[in-house]
Order: structure tokens, then C-alpha cells, then sequence
């Protein structure tokens, strides 16, 4: 399956681009991108990020499917 | 209930965001403005950039804003736009606009929502100094 | 310290009044804004006319800044303007807004700032029914 | 002495009128000027009224001075 995974703040600054496709076997999790992603980007394991799928923080367990929204969220800073 | 939230990169007025909460009914409305400052800590801070997932920012402003209804029932009326982009010294970042007949609750309200903002929205900040920069965050 | 209180016949924005606080150390700003309520409890109002006491009302909104200042040490700035005259519903009658570098103690001061002008500012406030008129305080 | 008393709200609607000079013999207080007021306007004795002199909330035994500015101060009620 294909995702499309968005980068912001210092997690973009990371990874060089906003955002970037990824296929995934079926069946994968949140934890298996994040894995793919750390061994892409390893200085993203060194930030506190979390993830969002389809505009909603979801935890690593979480399945993803085709199509999916997911975002790496670095520490929020507004107000 | 008359909610709006707004991730906007043009200046924000309060004015204009109070406006959205109009309602003869409500007596008292309590704003937080959230300006930049140009000292943090020792550090001149020389202007800031807020990013935003903007998407995502709106519906968690909305469900903070859901969450204030159902916890202070007096509040009627909630207001949140912030802005991202780059912000020079003195310019507003957010504004947070609560309305309720009386004030009796608006207060506490608005102190959550600031709170919450500060704790799930995905809006970032990054510093800009004479000699660096960094995200920042409160926690 | 940065203080400007003023009362007025002309509507009042927050914004302008907000823009009285001004200075790159204060990063928070809260306000009240008293608007004219269509609806007291059962009875609907038709408009209302405000009466001041101008010069004792500015000493007296004066002295209330004063007194935030020394309770609340972090509060830097302070603008409180009322206006007067006939108001429809729906207008802003009162603006007070507080400036802090952090927002900690501006919430504890701007309640106290609304109590203390209930209290203390010769400001009259007189309500039109469809059946009539009274004075209002909230004594 | 001279002293000018001011009217507000329910006070000057009672009273007819915005302000009006006070003739009070030297030595008077502020309850001597309350007991003239309240003679000439009956309807004022029955609203609870304070006094300010020069811009100040002052006591009924606060002693008056010519040329002061005395306001009659109904129940307030501003915000």
C-alpha cells in the first residue's frame, strides 16, 4: 500500500522536502513506518515526534492503510 | 454555538475576530492575544516564523473549542485564529475570543484554551536571532 | 509602566485600544470587552445610555491600573476605555486590556480590574424597555 | 462658603439638573450639604447615595472648603 507521509517544522527541515510517498507491505503499522523513516532520516529519532493519521494523533499500534495522511508532528510550539 | 477558527498568514485583528462572535445574548467576551515578543530569556529575538499543518490545526482548534462547551456551558461562542508565516516584533500570532452572557465562567475557559493550543495543535514556532535559530516549544 | 485610560462618546475598538499597550516585551495580552446585552434576564433591552463622571472616571480607572501594578508585578502595561452616551445592543461598552511578558498573572488582575470599575467608577448605566427605564447597578 | 454640587444619573434626573452652587457657612461639612440636599430633594434621601469631593469618595465628616466640587454618586454600575 502507498501513504503519503507530511513533514513540518523541524522534522521538514530533516528530511529536506514537505512530504513524501511511501509503500508499505499490507498489514504494516505506524511503528513499521516510523521504523522506515528513522533509518531514513536518522536524525529524526533524536527529535520527540509523533504522528498524526488522517488529521488525528494516533498511536504506534495503529494500522495504516492505502491512501493514508500521515503526519510527523515535532513538539508544538503556537499560542 | 458560534464557533470559528482560522489558520490565516495575514495579520490578525481582534476586532475582526470578535466580530464573528456576535450574538445579543452574549454580555461578556474575554480575548487572549498572543504577540511577538522581542526578548526571550536574554536572547533579541529578530522576528519569527510559525508553520502550521493547517488542516489538521483547524480541526483541532474546533475540538478544543467543543471541548470548552461541553466542560463551561456558558460559554456560547468561541473565536481562534492564528497566524503563520513569518511575524515581525509586536505582531499578533493568535488570538483566542470567548463569549458568555456573563463572565462568571469565560476566564477559566480561556486559560484551558490556551492550554490546549499550546499542548495539540500542530502549529510550530522557530526563532530567529542575530546570530541563529531554533524551533521552539513549551515543553 | 504603560498606562492609558480614557472615557469616550465614540465606539470603541479593541484593537486601538490593545495598540495603547505596545512594547516588544509584553508577549501576552487579555481583555475583557463588556458588550450592550439584547436580553437581562427576561426582559429585552432596547438600548442603553451610559453617564460617566469623566474626570473622576479617569482618575478612578487610573488608580485601579495603579493598584494592579503593585499587586500584580508582572503586568506592564494596562488600557481601560468606557464608553458613554447612548449604546445599541450589540456595542462595546468597556474594554480593558492587560499586557504581561507571560500571561500567568494577567487572568487574577483583569478580574480584578472588572470588579474594581463595578465598584468604585462613577459610571451610570441606564436600561430602555419597550415599557420603560431604570438604572442599573450591580449592587 | 461656595461649593459646587454635581448631579449624576438618577441623582440629577431627582434633582432636575446637572450641577448647582451651594451656599454653606464656614465650617460645614459634607453631612450638612447632604441634610440641605436631602431637604430640597426628598427623593435623593431614598437612594444610596455617596459623595466624592474634588474627585475623591470622601466622608460625610470631611469638612468642605470653598470652591469645591462636590458629586452626589448613585449606586454605580459601569463595565
Amino acid at each position: 500500500m502507498r501513504v503519503n507521509v507530511r513533514f513540518f517544522a523541524v522534522s521538514r527541515e530533516i528530511a529536506g522536502m514537505a512530504q513524501q510517498p511511501h509503500t508499505l507491505p499490507e498489514g504494516a503499522t505506524l511503528q513499521d513506518l516510523q521504523a522506515q523513516l528513522f533509518a531514513d532520516y536518522p536524525a529524526l529519532a533524536a527529535q520527540r515526534v509523533r504522528f498524526a493519521v488522517n488529521l488525528t494523533y494516533a498511536p504506534l499500534t495503529s494500522p495504516l492503510h492505502e491512501g493514508d495522511e500521515i503526519a510527523c508532528i515535532p513538539p508544538v510550539g503556537g499560542g | 454555538m458560534n464557533t470559528f477558527v482560522e489558520i490565516t498568514e495575514r495579520p490578525v485583528s481582534t476586532d475582526e475576530v470578535v466580530a464573528r462572535l456576535a450574538n445579543p445574548a452574549n454580555g461578556a467576551i474575554v480575548t487572549f492575544i498572543g504577540v511577538v515578543r522581542g526578548l526571550t530569556g536574554e536572547r533579541e529575538t529578530r522576528h519569527l516564523e510559525y508553520e502550521a499543518y493547517p488542516e489538521m490545526a483547524e480541526k483541532t482548534l474546533r475540538q478544543i473549542t467543543a471541548e470548552i462547551y461541553a466542560r463551561w456551558p456558558d460559554v456560547r461562542a468561541a473565536a481562534i485564529v492564528h497566524r503563520v508565516g513569518r511575524l515581525e516584533i509586536g505582531e499578533t500570532a493568535v488570538v483566542i475570543a470567548l463569549a458568555a452572557a456573563h463572565r462568571a465562567q469565560t476566564f477559566d475557559a480561556l486559560h484551558y484554551a490556551i492550554d490546549r493550543i499550546k499542548e495539540i495543535a500542530p502549529i510550530w514556532k522557530k526563532e530567529f536571532w542575530a546570530d541563529g535559530a531554533a524551533w521552539r516549544s513549551e515543553h
